[in-house]
């Protein structure tokens, strides 16, 4: 087990290195650099010029990316080209914002979709189970700020809640709680109808398995059966898909970051991109990257420990 | 309460003698043709905490003036900073750290005398040194800054005494204390004759708390502001929306005061909510279609006059701007402008001569792709496309392509030959000019080059008679109208939406959205 | 044994079931009566799909799903089944009928410990508490005969033997006590060895409590150890039912009688090859293995041309393994494969293709060696094409060729799918597909032991027949002994890796043996009523030592 | 046209929704039942009720998509009027901000939409199944290789990626179905080569390698076909997925050129309305969610139908 997780993550740093060189080279074939774009309209030939000197920019590309490898290899992320603040503070707080806000759609979401999605498997093919699926997959074809500009009609304009997000660093819990509440549901509804489809469909696969006819003849209930002898069976698949979709909420709301007006990562790095600010764009890119590798990798390691064979060898 | 204000804001009706010895003027500036029948408040009150949300900002935003380019950074800067000279809500031009200033009898030697006892947050007080570091900052080899080009025309700078700065011109300006209330050119603290570009410190009306660049920004009143009836706000809050529908939402459910850049899509239904004020301006803001004059097929005026006939301008005030706007004539200069040609005809839409140009051009028919993007003006995909669904009667295809937002500027703009263009405008005729239709110009974007525009041009620049000088500008308004590459189909409002709780004077500053950048010191709590 | 005085447990009336195929349903149970009293074992026969199973779970008022309990009367100790509530139904499963299914390995539910899963029914049903449960369970344990009974209990499924879930589940099954259990088809899946230790133990504990039992099985032989009567069905319907004894001795309908007859298939052995002939496949001295991890050690033998060689062992001897190497799947580490007296490339992707095509292979499991998105056509066509580049027409004849010889008429089979074949066809389909390629050796790995016995012995009269007509050498892995009397010349028995014995079939069932070819041959079931009890005591006294196996891998 | 809605006319609307589908979809299936030729009948009666209302909205997608000119009532690109005309006789639902005829955009929106969905989703699949399939059948360090490098594309943003790609390359059509369907076939490889685990791991694979075949014939006749249900099945929700991605694009001002209607970028386009209650924008986002739902409720059927689950 501990030679797997270090395995991984040695292949994890390996995706993270292959990354940055993916994402710099993507960055030099952006039309533009970060002077001509923060210049902008003003831009003129001399201003452009001197800016790139100041930043370095007029030095070959692999020498920056080597520089910037270096710092990072010692820890340093570096500094915003566009605005000379260091990265890790410009990402620090974002970062947590990012984290809280996935935190909290998670701790909706996936009591949630466990329920919905067992509670289909109970009752399968039965009005509820078909209506839970309409209106999953109703949610899902929406596009998210659309999902979020109704909830935003529905629930903010009655002042139930606000409608943009803004969290202040003194804020307590509830109340940032309450702030963040509309752009959490909003990634809920988002996420809910993937994981508990798989929550059904890993349960219903293994209904037809002869240890849950096994316990249907030693009459065990319906409930009981689909709790505690498919259920514990289904996790890795469920931790799976549950693990994709929290990647999601850290990696893919820069979205809903937009509409609710949250600081969160995804706006930086759009941000950043726009801007070719190429340093905050890594930095944001590695860290995307990583919650993606260490959840998938924490999913292997729960669902290997679901999995009696593998934790219990003989 | 809910009601629509509209200021047209004018720059006309200065003296010539108050703009060539220009003395602050503040409380006694002329109330100037106000549209809007907005009841007069009472007396300004002080309190609150203002907040305001604006359709800009980016996480790459700094304090350093070099890089301004959004409204939010411009309103955040106006907010903190002094600047020597302010356009006033009327449009006139009135001192601000510059007390009063001289011109030479040629106009190319400036004397400026600063105000006694100005502070800096910090404490330090105003000098004539730090006028001078300020400006340099933007000068120079090195200068890395947006507003380089503006302050080009000074060759030399010294300090007459702590509180007098003697700027010697390249050529006379007869404008040259408008180009001292350029965003770009507050004063800051000096040392060693440097500014320090990351400083937050100002001599403005209130004091940076907390700036999280694209985010927020908080400040509070500075108590040493040394304007009387200025800067009610206890405290500021700047926040960066960018997205109109939430912007909207935020104003409308009271998580804000007041907005700026109202979604045009829905402003008739923003303004049925309760408690929501739409103030609009309308000043030298204007969109146009920039085509390269050196290019085939723009080469010839016969296939720029065929395009300039084909559009049909009034559709375009009233589905893009949904009536926020005014028609544009083919030239960047404004209504509000002080020279502005009223006798110009109005151009309009004319399939016919637009055939008949195109005659005369040698063509039957006309392929051409115009790029547009968001990026360039919020509606100009649209406008392209209704461009480009009117021009088809005339014959002629406008391909419309849709360019990414990002990097608009530095890929498309000047370098695609048919491409739309936002511009903020400027507050005289020659500043204008000079930036964009002048030969050699930096962001001549038609790429024109006409003797006799550019002749009367450097002419005006140093004419003092008014009557001369308004022939002159006149003149250039034709010539680009009638000759020049750009078509010009509308000049914009800037539409704001205020909560019915935020009180404003009468006459709102139509030089820039938010009452010329200055709302956060202007306004106040009713 | 009964007494007619007493009320039976179990009365099936007219029992009628239905199955749902391609949305309409059809009867799979057609009218079975049935009655069973405390204390007896009933053993239910038939081959596959005669409803054994389906009978067996009605017993229980439990239908599978897309089957329906659609006529007749079920009533267990006086109450009816059929009538009774969902809730009544289900407080019976588990405490007074209990159920033994054929998989241990898959019915008992992977994420529980064993003892978690033992105590579940008596909780539910309220019968005892944990404690209580936990240690009754093992004291059933201990019956059983499990290993370690105290411990045991806290291991998981997959830690434990296949023959031991067996026991377990056996204990699991008599946690309430019940007044019936069905076993269904419980040591099929198990090897011989193992097997008569499952039995013995299901047959001790059944005895101790008194326990009413229905035996369902194909196997005739293991029938005859457990049942005091036995009931025979054919497609849903009861052929005949009798007494064990009197079934054996005179079973009166033809169809029982055939099935008796299976057992006595047997080919007489062929001479031995002249010694100078060239085998045309022969193993030397393989070692082979997965990763570090060596599963065969040392193993040589040789098949002749017209002889069939049949590798003996259990589930982990390494007898698949050594196909495997023959067919290039696995390159030994040490040692090879010569075809013809050539030294084969270890690796079958450098063989050639005259060499692919001169070993073909016949897999144990129809279902998954048949593409089942091609059409017969294609899968016996594709080898003909591939290797003898027939095309059109005279390819077409050529399948229809091979279909008439594998006794499949062409014209109904030719455009058909996997899936509309049954188990026997399709092994037929594997073997035609082996021979399109025109071998000269046919491996075939267990081909028989999925198949009911019938089916099976069709299957072995026909490649006996094919390898007369074409000259044929087969290597024919298998664990069954009938299996290895019916047809081999020579026979291999391995074990662990290693090859244990080899010599002719005569020599090999003629003692004196080596000690696991003794235990292999012991522990063949006989039709003999007594044989298992004569075994007992006989290993009892000492003769043979009968050791845990290895879990049954599947 | 701008009537503000309410929760319970919402609700409201949805039922009488619901209601309306199941008459259809009885009535489709009834009739598909009596014209349809034996063989799909038989298949169609095994069709569920959501089934048969799945493939009526599909055909009727379809059928529109395919005769957009003829049925749409004015051009895709033509301006017929005033911007934001009320519902009337003569703009069934009205205009758009440009006074363009709402209806007629919807419908040829269903043509772009559709096509360019179903384009994008056939490459991805295309190019994600095949290197997936490769994968999972050649394995060694192919499979390493291949994998690794979508482990690394799976772990940059979708979105942020597109953005970055697309900046690069421009936004024609051609591109941003390149560089979706690049996006997409990433996940598909994962689930083509998971399902091709499976299915490498059967008998009559080992004998089709045994037999000597190539790997084309391996991969195309041997494995495709049994691993094919799951993937179709994945095909549906990509489908739908594709609007998805083009919504949010335009969303962060990268869409399809105009005046190219698509579903994607007219509900990005009139968005903001809905936050005034006007339901202008549920029109196409409706369109969308009711071509997934259906299209979700064939590939459940289909699923179903391939697992021969008998639930």
């Amino acid at each position: 087990m501990l030679q797997m997780i270090a395995q991984r993550l040695a292949l994890g740093v390996l995706t993270l290195f292959l990354i940055s060189v993916l994402i710099f080279g993507a960055i030099e074939l952006l039309p533009g650099d970060i002077a001509e774009e923060i210049l902008g309209q003003s831009a003129t030939p001399e201003t452009v010029e001197a800016f790139r000197r100041e930043l370095g920019l007029d030095r070959p590309a692999h020498l920056r990316y080597l520089d910037w490898l270096g710092g990072v290899a010692q820890g340093d992320l570096g500094h915003s080209l566009a605005n000379r603040r260091p990265i890790a503070d410009l990402i620090a707080g974002r970062l947590a914002n990012t984290l809280f806000l996935a935190l909290y759609a998670a701790v909706i979401a996936v009591p949630l979709s466990l329920a919905l999605g067992i509670l289909a498997a109970l009752y399968r093919n039965s009005l509820y189970d078909r209506a839970v699926n309409v209106f999953t997959l109703s949610s899902i074809s929406f596009p998210e700020f659309f999902v979020a500009y109704i909830l935003i009609f529905f629930l903010a304009q009655s002042g139930l809640f606000p409608s943009i997000a803004r969290v202040t660093p003194g804020a307590d819990l509830a109340d940032k709680l309450h702030r963040t509440f509309l752009p959490a549901l909003t990634l809920t509804l988002v996420v809910t109808a993937h994981m508990m489809r798989m929550t059904r469909a890993a349960i219903i696969n293994l209904l037809a398995s002869p240890y849950i006819e096994m316990a249907r003849l030693k009459g065990v209930g319906p409930a009981r059966i689909v709790l505690r002898h498919a259920l514990p069976n289904a996790l890795a698949p469920i931790i799976n898909v549950i693990a994709l979709n929290l990647a999601y909420l850290i990696t893919g709301v820069v979205v809903v970051e937009v509409v609710f007006v949250y600081p969160g990562l995804g706006q930086l790095m759009v941000d950043s991109v726009s801007k070719r600010d190429v340093t905050v764009v890594q930095a944001a890119a590695l860290i995307f990257a990583c919650a993606y590798v260490l959840l998938n990798l924490v999913a292997d390691v729960l669902s290997t420990l679901s999995n009696p064979r593998l934790v219990h060898r003989r | 309460m809910t009601k629509t204000t509209n200021h047209s804001g004018q720059l006309g009706g200065i003296s010539r003698r108050r703009l060539l010895q220009g003395a602050s003027a503040l409380g006694a500036a002329a109330v100037v043709g106000p549209l809007g029948a907005r009841v007069a408040h009472a007396a300004p009150k002080r309190g609150g905490t203002f907040r305001l949300a604006m359709g800009h900002g980016n996480t790459s935003d700094s304090y350093d003036p070099a890089t301004w380019d959004n409204a939010y950074v411009q309103v955040f800067a106006t907010a903190r900073h002094g600047y020597l000279t302010e356009i006033a809500a009327d449009g006139s031009l009135v001192g601000e750290l510059a007390e009063s200033w001289e011109a030479s009898k040629d106009a190319r030697t400036w004397t400026l005398k600063l105000r006694s006892g100005v502070r800096y947050h910090s404490g330090k007080a105003v000098t004539a040194e730090d006028v001078i570091a300020s400006l340099n900052y933007h000068r120079g080899e090195d200068s890395k800054s947006a507003a380089k080009p503006i302050v080009k025309g000074i060759t030399e700078m010294r300090a007459d005494g702590p509180g007098v700065v003697v700027v010697t011109l390249e050529a006379g300006n007869a404008d040259f204390p408008f180009v001292l209330s350029d965003y770009h050119l507050p004063v800051m603290p000096s040392s060693g004759g440097k500014i320090d570009p990351t400083s937050r410190d100002g001599c403005g009306a209130y004091v940076v708390d907390s700036y999280e660049p694209g985010v927020r920004a908080t400040m509070k009143r500075n108590p040493e502001y040394w304007k009387s009836g200025r800067a009610h706000f206890d405290a500021v809050e700047m926040l960066a929306i960018v997205d109109p529908a939430a912007r909207q939402n935020a104003l409308v459910t009271g998580e804000v005061d007041a907005i700026d850049r109202v979604d045009l899509n829905t402003v008739h239904l923003l303004k049925r909510a309760r408690n929501v004020e739409v103030v609009t301006t309308t000043g030298t803001q204007h969109y146009t279609f920039a085509m390269d004059t050196r290019a085939a097929p723009f080469d010839d005026n016969n296939v720029r006059m065929a395009l300039k006939y084909a559009l049909d301008r009034e559709e375009l005030v009233e589905k893009i701007l949904n009536g926020y706007g005014e028609v544009g004539n083919d030239h960047p200069i404004g209504r509000s402008n002080r020279y502005h040609a009223a006798s110009l005809e109005q151009r309009t839409y004319d399939p016919d001569k637009a055939r008949h140009y195109l005659k005369k051009a040698g063509l039957d028919k006309l392929e051409v792709s115009l790029s547009a993007a968001d990026a360039a003006f919020t509606g100009a995909v649209d406008a392209a496309v209704l461009y480009s669904e009117r021009a088809a009667v005339a014959g002629i295809t406008v391909n419309v392509v849709r360019e990414p937002n990002d990097g608009y500027w530095s890929n498309v703009w000047m370098k695609k030959p048919w491409s739309a263009v936002y511009w903020g405008g400027r507050p005289t005729e020659d500043w204008m000019f000079t930036t964009a239709y002048a030969e050699g110009a930096a962001w001549n974007d038609t790429f024109w080059s006409h003797q006799r525009f550019n002749a009367l041009l450097a002419e005006a620049r140093s004419e003092l008679d008014d009557a001369r000088r308004r022939a002159m500008y006149e003149e250039m308004q034709a010539l680009v109208s009638n000759e020049g590459g750009v078509v010009v189909p509308m000049f914009a409002s800037y539409v704001m939406g205020l909560s019915s709780k935020v009180a404003h004077p009468e006459q709102v500053g139509a030089n820039w959205t938010l009452d010329g950048f200055r709302a956060i010191e202007r306004w106040w709590f009713a | 044994m009964t007494t007619e005085a007493v009320a039976p447990l179990l009365v099936i009336r007219g029992l009628r079931i239905e199955g749902r195929a391609e949305e309409s349903w059809h009867e799979i149970v057609c009218g079975v009566d049935l009655t069973l009293h405390r204390g007896e074992v009933l053993g239910l026969i038939g081959e596959s799909g005669a409803g054994k199973s389906t009978v067996g779970l009605a017993a229980m008022g439990f239908a599978r799903d897309g089957c329906r309990i659609s006529g007749g009367s079920i009533e267990f100790d006086g109450i009816d089944l059929r009538a009774a509530s969902r809730s009544v139904r289900r407080g019976l499963r588990g405490k007074r009928i209990a159920y033994v299914a054929q998989s241990a390995a898959a019915s008992f539910n992977p994420a529980h410990r064993l003892l978690d899963q033992y105590c579940e029914a008596p909780l539910i049903h309220g019968v005892m508490g944990r404690a209580e449960a936990e240690h009754d369970a093992v004291d059933l344990y201990r019956r059983m005969q499990l290993p370690d009974p105290d411990e045991i209990g806290f291991r998981y499924p997959h830690q434990v033997s296949g023959g031991q879930l067996q026991r377990a589940m056996t204990a699991m099954a008599m946690a309430c006590r019940p007044d019936l259990i069905v076993f269904d088809e419980p040591t099929t899946a198990l090897d011989v060895t193992t097997q008569i230790e499952v039995l013995s133990a299901i047959r001790d504990i059944v005895d101790q409590f008194g326990t009413a039992a229905i035996y369902i099985t194909h196997d005739l032989a293991v029938v005859a150890q457990m049942a005091d009567r036995i009931k025979v069905l054919l497609r849903g319907e009861e052929v005949e039912e009798a007494d064990t004894r009197t079934m054996l001795a005179a079973p009166r309908e033809a169809y029982t009688k055939s099935l008796w007859a299976v057992r006595s298939y047997q080919r007489d052995e062929r001479p031995p090859p002249p010694d100078a002939e060239t085998p045309v496949v022969e193993m030397r001295g393989v070692t082979a293995g997965y990763g570090s991890l060596d599963v065969l050690h040392d193993v040589g033998f040789r098949v002749h041309r017209g002889r069939t060689v049949a590798v003996v062992g259990e589930s982990g001897s390494g007898k698949s393994t050594a196909a495997r190497v023959i067919t290039g799947l696995l390159p030994p580490s040490a040692g090879e494969v010569l075809l013809d007296g050539v030294a084969l490339p270890p690796d079958y992707r450098r063989r050639a293709r005259t060499q692919l095509r001169e070993i073909q292979m016949i897999y144990q499991m129809a279902d998954t060696a048949l593409n089942p998105k091609h059409r017969i056509r294609e899968i016996v066509g594709r080898p003909m094409a591939f290797y003898l580049g027939l095309r059109g027409r005279a390819l077409e004849a050529r399948v229809r060729d091979l279909l008439a010889l594998i006794e499949l008429e062409p014209d109904e089979f030719i455009d058909r799918l996997p899936s509309e074949l049954s188990g026997g066809q399709k092994q037929r389909i594997g073997i035609a597909r082996a021979l399109a390629a025109e071998p000269r050796l046919v491996i075939c790995d267990e081909v028989t032991s999925a198949l009911d016995q019938l089916v099976a012995e069709g299957i072995l009269r026909l490649l006996d027949r094919l390898q007369t007509e074409l000259d044929l050498a087969y290597m024919f892995i298998t664990h069954d002994l009938a299996t290895v009397r019916a047809i081999a010349d020579e026979v291999v028995v391995m074990k662990e890796g290693r090859v244990v014995e080899q010599g002719p079939k005569s020599a090999m069932f003629r003692p004196p043996h080596d000690p696991y070819t003794e235990l292999l041959l012991s522990s063949v079931p006989e039709m003999d009523p007594d044989w298992l009890d004569r075994l007992l005591s006989e290993r009892a006294s000492g003769v043979g030592g009968a050791t845990d196996a290895p879990a049954a891998r599947p | 046209m701008e009537s503000p809605i309410t929760v319970w006319q919402a609700i409201a609307a949805l039922l009488a929704f619901a209601a309306g589908a199941a008459v259809v979809a009885w009535s489709f299936r009834a009739g598909a039942l009596a014209l349809a030729p034996h063989a799909v009948a038989r298949v169609l009666r095994t069709a569920p009720l959501t089934a048969s209302f799945g493939l009526v909205v599909i055909l009727a997608y379809v059928v529109v998509a395919l005769l957009a000119p003829v049925l749409a009532p004015f051009g895709e690109r033509e301006v017929v009027g005033g911007e934001y005309l009320p519902w009337d006789e003569v703009h069934l639902l009205g205009t758009d901000n440009l006074g363009r005829d709402m209806l007629s955009r919807l419908i040829y929106g269903a043509r772009n939409t559709v096509g360019i969905a179903f384009a994008t989703t056939t490459v991805a699949f295309v190019v994600g199944s095949v290197l997936g399939l490769l994968a999972a059948t050649v394995g060694g360090w192919l499979d390493q290789v291949l994998s690794r490098a979508v482990d690394v594309l799976m772990a940059i943003p979708a979105l942020i990626f597109a953005l970055l790609l697309l900046t690069i390359l421009g936004t024609s059509i051609p591109n941003m179905i390149l560089v979706i369907a690049l996006i997409d076939s990433t996940r598909v490889f994962r689930l083509a080569r998971a399902v091709a685990m499976n299915v490498v791991v059967m008998d009559y694979i080992e004998a089709a390698r045994l037999r000597g075949e190539g790997l084309g014939r391996l991969i195309l006749r041997e494995i495709l076909p049994n691993a094919s249900a799951p993937l179709v099945a994945e095909f549906g929700l990509r489908f739908c997925f594709v609007f998805l991605a083009i919504s949010a694009l335009s969303f962060l001002g990268l869409g399809i050129q105009p005046p190219t209607a698509d579903w994607g970028s007219m509900v990005r386009d009139n968005a903001t309305l809905i936050t005034f209650g006007d339901i202008t924008p549920l029109l196409p986002a409706g369109a969308i969610a009711l071509l997934t739902v259906a299209v979700n409720f064939v590939v459940d059927w289909m699923l179903h139908r391939a697992s021969g689950l008998k639930e």
